[in-house]
């Protein structure tokens, strides 16, 4: 049976290149970085070289890259650390209705901690309107936190517009663009941004390592406390073969950025062609402001679980913001953002694209997704067959 | 983390030892780290004519500390006065910047140094 | 020329079978636990596989082991986790003088917002006085952290001891086994303590993957917020490539434990009388309660950074407590809680002995040290030449 990888939102496999390099330092370079000696020293200079890779990447300094253990930790860095650092300064945070849990669960510890919180709405494409983030700021504003492409439905965000915004009230401003970064050209100083946080794991290197960009000068604490790796923000023995990883896995996402861009936007739009053709659907986000990996529909009368297992069943892997499988059996929070019923929400379906996915794989699921969401309607009491 | 010029000075440092009759000897614990040096000056003509240390210190005391002494043998004591520890720093290709506090001891102790000798000819 | 790693201490050597095992899931099982799909099921089963080997090694259940990204945040997770999970109850906290950074430096944070923290002394071989935490423990007791084994000196604590002191009253006891584990049998339940932080690197396993044991029913609040993963406590997307080669390095661990422990005491006990022969050295640490791998010894008269310079020139690889290594610029603490002078603190030497260390390791170092020793020494303002 075919096998078909389309959900290289949750993770990607890693680049045939990451792997040798990776297992080359699990082997051979296996050093403390703050070792004297030559084992250390070796180490010490592979971190800074990787670094100045992952720095490049995002048009940032070596400097100004912080590698934490992943998108979640540099998420909860960002808004924690900045929080506690501007403590004195203020108690109001912005974020908006359909960021990641690891920004949105952060920002209510603080609200039960009696901060106050904006959650900014999104359009029905959901976009955060600018005015809407104007209006927010306030005196004690000590941070903004939005998104740079959603995970669900991938749509972008005018971070550039949104972070001016914020830059001219004196605001520091976050984007988690764990979802952007590799996959469209992401720049710190075109974007304006002071805090950036992105994963490796979602760029083809390995699960573990991610970064949280912090501008020079940006007044930020650590959440731990230890060695003085990664001059104290950020203590622990570096995850050095993780590190220099995703230091491989940054350059080659530069290298095949545009190629791969290209290649992905013509699968991505057959794919929403194909499946806005079936009876009944809705195309979920903004149908050209959203990332070149990023399918997301809505099937009526059917519930994504059922849909999921179908299609792995069928040897393809997929994701939905269902209820029954987000664990909380609460529809994905995306979804009701931009208006859809927690019906529709159900019957929600993603595919992720990555440079693993060919031609041969749309045009397989675009053989087998109608077939199996006829069945399933066959099945649903909600389904009014004609 | 050092140069290539340190790693020289600290497996081969020049003019270790002490001088048996010295004109000076100045010695300085290092305020930061408590590193110690103590630093012979044999003094002719107002022309420091040999120079001796011996360091209780890290790579950088110790290679500083050996290329503090190259520079300023033959010099006379207001040349061996204008030596700074950045100027130390720099003949060595640079220092880690958690470093640069090792290379005030050099200075330090010749400065000491030449103040005793100046005392005791003062004295004498 | 020979080349010698004495620094198991800092970090160790993958294990080979360890570096195939993770190679494997680099390569092939690049699924996201979270996942519906086989992908995700496949990561899954992995996932908890790995989990059990890791909760064997310490005698605890799969679901008391919660995966970190090391030693230094598990010691975070275990000491900011119950400060804040038992905040109502109370605002005190015990440790001990000879703690890692990564315990000391979060106790030192939590004092500085409000809480009490003492700090217990140890005596001139690096052991805490049970009687001590007796006199200590309060009604407003949170919690007692003091490690197992002493990361500088080796010195082993009375753990099961101290544990049971603090469990009469009622307290959480943390320990750091981030030297002990694999070295010496550690059992959760034997020493009686409730949390206990270990970290892959120390044994054969990755950098950036450790692991917290919170014994069922502790209350401890998260560090972080956002994904469902490690039951809310961790989250995070599972580093999974490090997760399973840590359990592969568990179970090589337990395998080989006790032929190890019996080969490397004797190298040890070899290196430490050959090192103690030289004039004017002394040990550091206890003479028998230390960990099979350690030896310490300070050397009069020299500098650490100077010494671990030449014996990098000659091909061995050690470590110092010296202030010219540490970053800080002190020397030590650990040195100096068992009584050393700031002087003698400096000259130390940490050779820490593992799996690929031979007998003809040791004979190489004991012919190299003491020339080094008697160059540096030659240098030496404070050597008086007889
Ligand atoms: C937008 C976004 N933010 C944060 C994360 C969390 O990243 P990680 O799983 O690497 O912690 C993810 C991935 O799930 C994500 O898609
Ligand atoms: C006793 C002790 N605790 C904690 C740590 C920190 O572990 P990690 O470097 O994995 O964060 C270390 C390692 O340096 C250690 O020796
Ligand atoms: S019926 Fe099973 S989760 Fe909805
Ligand atoms: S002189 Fe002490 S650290 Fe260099």
């Amino acid at each position: 049976m075919q096998q078909v990888y389309m959900d290289h939102g949750a993770t990607t496999p890693l680049h045939p290149e990451v792997i040798a390099v990776m297992t080359d330092v699990l082997t051979n370079h296996y050093g403390n970085p703050s070792s004297v000696h030559a084992w250390g020293r070796d180490a010490k200079k592979r971190l800074e070289e990787a670094r100045t890779s992952v720095a490049k990447l995002i048009g940032a300094q070596p400097e100004e890259i912080f590698f934490t253990s992943g998108g979640t930790e540099a998420d909860n860095m960002a808004i924690l650390g900045v929080a506690k650092g501007l403590e004195k300064k203020g108690k109001h945070i912005i974020t908006s209705a359909i960021e990641h849990h690891a920004v949105l669960y952060p920002c209510e510890v603080l609200k039960k901690a009696g901060y106050d919180l904006t959650i900014l709405p999104v359009d029905d494409q959901g976009r955060v309107r600018p005015e809407d983030l104007a209006l927010a700021l306030r005196e004690d504003t000590v941070l903004v936190s939005i998104m740079h492409a959603n995970n669900e439905i991938g749509t972008l965000q005018p971070i550039a517009e949104l972070a001016r915004i914020a830059k001219e009230r004196g605001v520091l401003f976050h984007t988690d663009a764990v979802q952007s970064v590799g996959k469209i050209p992401v720049n710190v100083n075109e974007l304006g941004v002071d805090l950036l946080s992105f994963s490796a794991h979602k760029i083809y290197g390995p699960k573990g390592v991610g970064a949280l960009y912090i501008r020079r000068g940006s007044r930020i604490l650590p959440l731990t406390h230890g060695g003085g790796q990664e001059r104290r923000r950020r203590p622990g023995t570096e995850n050095l073969p993780g590190i220099v990883a995703f230091g491989k896995a940054a350059e080659i996402a530069q290298r095949d950025l545009t190629a791969e861009a290209d290649r992905l936007t013509k699968l991505r739009d057959r794919l929403i062609d194909g499946l806005t053709a079936i009876p009944e659907v809705r195309l979920n986000g903004h149908r050209t402001e959203r990332i070149p990996t990023n399918v997301n529909v809505s099937f009526r009368y059917i519930e994504g679980e059922s849909l999921l297992l179908s299609l792995d069943l069928k040897g393809i892997a997929a994701s939905s913001g269902s209820a029954c499988t987000s664990g909380s059996l609460d529809p994905s929070h995306v979804l009701l953002a931009i208006g859809l019923s927690h019906e529709i929400a159900h019957g929600s379906l993603r595919l992720t694209l990555g440079r693993i996915n060919t031609e041969d794989d749309v045009d397989y699921v675009l053989r087998e997704v109608p077939v199996v969401v006829e069945r399933l309607r066959s099945m649903s009491p909600l389904y009014n067959q004609k | 983390m050092y140069t290539e010029k340190v790693m020289d000075h600290f497996t081969n440092p020049r003019n270790v030892g002490q001088l048996e009759n010295p004109s000076g000897v100045g010695e300085v614990g290092n305020p930061t780290c408590g590193d110690i040096m103590r630093i012979y000056i044999d003094v002719k003509d107002n022309v420091i004519q040999d120079i001796k240390f011996k360091t209780f210190g890290c790579g950088a005391a110790i290679a500083t500390s050996s290329i503090c002494t190259e520079m300023v043998i033959g010099k006379t004591i207001e040349e061996a006065l204008e030596l700074t520890n950045k100027d130390v720093a720099s003949a060595l290709g640079g220092l880690p910047a958690n470093k640069m506090h090792c290379s005030n001891l050099a200075a330090d102790a010749l400065h000491e140094a030449i103040k005793d000798y100046k005392n005791k000819s003062e004295q004498g």
